[in-house]
């Protein structure tokens, strides 16, 4: 099987898909001749052409509008929005109208699309190239979430999301891009939505987290583990549908969690995994929930080595729910 | 590329500047018993909102050549990107007209469940796609769509609808600015009726017009008078044949006026003269075209009574099977959000389902709409 | 004191605020000779003159826009947004410029500005027309979140948002715009953000809520009153800055908690609540923390008053905490 | 309103179109310097990213005469929202160099505290607003701005810049219908450097150009030549003047060229030809000016030299002074979000200083900026 980095990953399950059905078609800012500013496209508008693999104007809102009326009329768009700190223009057309759209219509359109957008903080992009927004989506009903945090699931994810038919938000970290190998079958796979994985398993502690976080929660996770604190990791891969059963499971059997994002603290995700938690396993839990998350500030520049949730924080987390 | 306004029927009913109509009798028939038709709908759409027996209602007097007269030029698979006043589309395409009730009902009779305001139909049977509250949000799906339809190599065409309050919007920009680039066999309607609310055209824009804007992405526009139905169809269909053959989108201005109030929840007479409207009423396009056809000899005062009787008769019957169906199940509470029902939705629908059951039904203590 | 509905008191505010700084400005759709399509802004058109009292172009982007850039000259603008349901035009303006200007200026430029805009369900507006959003709001730093539940609060604390030198978002709720009133002193007051009240106190259960259901939450815990279950409920008033005190301190003292909100349950502020006192306040908490919320889909038209949280709703779950 | 292009200056430095110089010839040099200042600055911050002494760097080169001769023609008061290709602007109002440094560091001396990407400026003290990564976003605040200049009675402008890529996006177009409504003394100036990172201007619209899209406005335009010192002052100057003079807006097209790639982290030798570039490099507007100005005998070569070497001195003075600075304290995580510090960001400032002092500092393992 081939090493691939997680951008590998992604860039052949996109090739795959395409060759595969030919209603997938890809559309977004620089994602033709130059392959995307991070290179996930590289390659396909050679193999596919310019009208598979098509070079927007600059307008957010333009590229998901467009992308929307695609789905409905039966291709089967894969935007990609270049930050996704850039994704507001397009805000409207994503929680009024491609949420919306089978809903509104009782079923008779639906908008099967997959929003490819690379998400998070570390590559010293500040404030306008690190954001991590997906609480805005999970709270949207009619989108699916999707974060994977490495290259074999990147790509059993992504191909599960091109073929859904309900609209998904698939947000890369873009920080693992390519600081993580690992083996990625060659032959197509699918990783099913909603489905969490547990990369490490304890009896402690429960780390919940995803995407980008999840290394950083493994590094943490076998410190403490080295340390005699048994911990669990879950990594969630999809927001929306949320595995919930997974977390109550761990969490029932730890009483003990450390919740871990990059966005802000205040209404990011971890707030509602904490509060499904707390209103239906409150009875298990031993220490309260605590959150390591971003601060409740915009993501700084020089200093967001500093402001980003470390390994270091989420091990004093765990020592201190655990000790609880 | 014309910023004059285009105009072959005058408000007397006569043909002007060389214009001789390429629709036969019978087909001219037809568009004025569906402009009819459409006219007592919406006449009957503000009386039920009045009465009471629906919650809101949003009318297309005034401006029934604009929208039906264009869409007339249009095979039904070409598809529709509807606004909100363009009702007469949905009857000329024959969806019974008692679903229309439903819809505004929200009854179980509607195919979308209740789950919109009045007038925010869909159907997709005859191309008629979900009509959006928020507006030109449909503006770059018409775009997407007919992007579609030219990679399939079909060939169709999207139109879409908007007001000229819409032409404001970033939407409208990005939406005219992407078919410009791909050359997409779209039509762009502006149904131009010179309010947006209660804001006057004047206060929209500075631009010299709304066909003028389409310079701004190459992309080919006319002004034509909404009011007049030969103008409308002829300038239509001229750019649905360019579309067809590849030539890419066409900006219509179709020049109207609205003559109601906004909506149910709107008075007009804060914040418009008298004047004007009287002016306007007496440009309404269906009296000049009954003018046209009367002096033509293609219709009689006769044939004007019976089809008004016809109409009033189709929707009374239309509004009576409507109103004896019951509320949505609560099911669709939960359904059509996604494809399947979640697990957490299939939750919170058991638990709303035992709470009705225990509790009884809450009680509807909704306010009216209040616009 | 005169009697006055919601509506009056933040007519009355934007009046006396612009009689007493000619650099406070109105700007919106149909706000001027219309005076606003709820009439909020009636008379002002009239009183001030169309420079000051701005019917505006229709789009949101460009409202919220020029609005900022008015704020960062100095002037005081209050652009309103029709329907909460049509402020994601404006969303890229308001989460990546205004919410941010202040910060990424180093304190040079900063914004003063209210943005004021209905929200809320009940009114049969179907889906575009009820949303209750404020939690993409609340997850923003740099963002102010104000929602008054009544005509003094509504008056006092548009004053404060009107003066204070951070961008506010100042959610009226809709439905109670007329059907309420209250007494209101004519002379200037101002309740300061960020301070919380307790309209009803109590020992045995505490009720958090904001806005639109502080009249549901007020009419179930008297309910649960009569039946003895000593019911407090904590208006918030502001959501950002939050009075974490007084919700800590109520919570301390009752162990028992129910939080109340319209917009859909996952990822709401009112899981931000949940996940604060998870955090906490836990070894004082005596049974789950219950959530009466939005369902997760889209607002519906003709069965909103079965999708909405209702007095029944709220006092079942109270009974529920109380008697865990 | 004209969308010919406006020129006055050929490419081998002569006069054209009957143009005469309205700046007397220390201006002149003065605009000369600047230029040159301008372009060692721009060819020193890609250098220092090279060698990793900065995380990124964008550049103006090809652009100097587009943004500094047309911000020549404002006075100091008049408001600048720019783009991130304008920092000849900078140095014109006389910021210290070594804090545009600082900016690029991120360090102590950075007015904005490290916050945002280099090359992202804010200078109250000269009036250039704060430069934001999303684009068009400035558009509508000049226009928000130059109403408060208007309504407040004052004779100023508010300029902003935005590049050929920037005019697609809804902000473009809601900030220009506004001002197109109010009148809003505001100049609207797109760089049109023919790029947006890979995307040519071919495929961004479809329209002739861009200054015919101010029609859809009812806004004045004008296409100008960019690398023509003589006619990017002339126009601009103008339309200030008419702007001050409360006759509204005007779109001021600058066609020029990108001569660098997008930004460091792009290569442009991915999607550009090689010949496009070498002709373009022919038209660059320093080495045009300086023909001009030595035929004149305005400037010698010695002039030129001794402007170079001081350039390059003050740069690297510059950049030692910068680089002596400190990284921001932590405090200025939590300053500037809200006026005052809120309780919350109080409790996470506390923590986090007491942790960074426990643990010791948080390893720095960021990875390169890859745009
Ligand atoms: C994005 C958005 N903003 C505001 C509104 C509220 N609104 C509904 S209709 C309307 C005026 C529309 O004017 P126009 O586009 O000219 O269409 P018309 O009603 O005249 O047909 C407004 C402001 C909305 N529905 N959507
Ligand atoms: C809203 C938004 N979308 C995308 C980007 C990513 N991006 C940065 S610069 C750029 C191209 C800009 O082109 P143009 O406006 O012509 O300016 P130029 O760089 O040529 O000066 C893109 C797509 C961004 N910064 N903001
Ligand atoms: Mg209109
Ligand atoms: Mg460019």
């Amino acid at each position: 099987m081939a090493q691939l980095t997680l951008l590998q990953a992604i860039n052949q399950a996109l090739k795959e898909e395409m060759r595969r059905d030919n209603k997938v078609i890809i559309l977004g800012e620089d994602v033709g001749l130059n392959g995307g500013v991070f290179r996930a496209t590289e390659g396909l508008f050679q193999e596919f052409g310019e009208e598979r693999v098509i070079d927007t104007p600059l307008a957010e809102s333009g590229i998901i509008g467009m992308a929307i009326g695609m789905a409905m009329y039966g291709l089967r768009p894969i935007p990609e929005i270049q930050f996704m700190d850039f994704i507001y223009p397009a805000f409207e057309q994503i929680v009024n109208e491609m949420a919306k759209m089978r809903y509104r219509s009782g079923g008779q359109y639906n908008v099967p699309l997959v929003l490819r957008t690379p998400y998070g903080g570390g590559i010293r992009g500040g404030h306008y190239h690190s954001q991590s927004s997906e609480a805005y989506f999970t709270h949207t009903p009619g989108l699916k979430v999707v974060v994977p945090s490495n290259p074999y699931d990147a790509k059993g994810l992504l191909i599960s999301s091109i073929r859904d038919n309900d609209p998904v938000l698939f947000l890369e970290p873009k920080k693992l891009y390519r600081t993580i190998k690992g083996e990625v079958p060659e032959n197509e796979y699918i990783i099913p939505l909603g489905k969490a994985s547990i990369p490490l398993q304890g009896d402690d502690v429960t780390v919940i987290a995803y995407g980008a976080m999840i290394p950083i929660c493994i590094s943490a996770a076998k410190k403490a583990n080295e340390e005699g604190i048994s911990t669990e990791v879950i990594d969630l891969r999809t927001l929306i549908p949320l595995d919930k059963e997974t977390i109550l499971n761990s969490v029932k059997k730890t009483g003990k969690v450390v919740i871990v994002y990059e966005a802000p603290k205040t209404g990011g995700f971890g707030s509602e995994l904490s509060a499904i938690i707390a209103e239906e396993a409150i009875e298990y839990l031993e220490a309260p929930i605590l959150r390591i998350a971003g601060l409740d500030t915009p993501y700084p520049y020089t200093l967001e080595h500093i402001y980003s949730p470390d390994p270091r924080r989420v091990y004093e987390a765990i020592k201190k729910v655990y000790n609880f | 590329m014309s910023t004059e306004l285009i105009k072959y029927l005058d408000e007397e009913g006569n043909l002007i500047n060389n214009y001789k109509p390429s629709l036969d009798e019978k087909k001219l028939r037809y568009l004025y018993d569906l402009m009819i038709l459409t006219r007592e709908f919406d006449d009957r759409g503000l009386k039920l909102q009045r009465q009471g027996r629906i919650g809101f209602y949003i009318g297309c007097k005034g401006q029934e050549a604009s929208h039906i007269a264009s869409a007339f030029a249009l095979n039904d698979d070409d598809w529709i990107f509807p606004s909100y006043r363009e009702p007469g589309i949905l009857i000329m395409r024959k969806v019974p007209l008692y679903k229309l009730f439903c819809q505004m009902i929200g009854n179980e009779g509607d195919p979308c469940h209740g789950r919109q305001m009045p007038c925010h139909y869909s159907h997709r049977e005859v191309n008629f796609v979900s009509i959006s509250s928020p507006l030109a949000t449909q503006i770059p799906h018409a775009v997407g769509a007919s992007y579609a339809m030219k990679y399939n190599k079909e060939k169709k065409v999207a139109v879409t609808y908007f007001g000229d309050g819409s032409t404001s919007e970033g939407d409208f920009h990005v939406a005219l600015n992407f078919a410009g680039v791909y050359k997409t066999p779209t039509i762009f309607i502006c149904e131009n009726n010179q309010w947006a609310i209660s804001v006057p055209i004047t206060k929209q824009t500075a631009s010299e017009s709304i066909a003028i804007k389409g310079l701004a992405y190459g992309i080919e526009s006319f002004k034509v008078d909404g009011n007049d139905v030969f103008a409308v169809y002829e300038v239509t269909k001229k750019a649905i044949e360019k579309a067809r053959d590849g030539g890419g989108p066409t900006l219509i201005e179709n020049y109207t006026y609205r003559l109601g109030s906004h909506s149910s929840s709107d008075d007009a007479t804060r914040y418009r003269s008298n004047q004007e409207y009287e002016l306007w009423l007496k440009k309404d396009p269906i009296i000049r075209f009954e003018k046209y056809l009367l002096s033509e000899g293609i219709i009689n005062k006769d044939y004007i009574d019976s089809q008004k009787k016809f109409a009033e008769e189709e929707i009374n019957n239309a509004i009576k099977q409507a109103e004896k169906l019951k509320n949505p199940s609560l099911e669709t509470l939960f359904t059509d959000v996604y494809e399947d029902i979640p697990s957490n939705l299939k939750e919170q629908m058991k638990n709303l389902i035992d709470e009705q059951k225990r509790l009884g039904e809450s009680e509807d203590n909704s306010l009216a709409f209040p616009l």
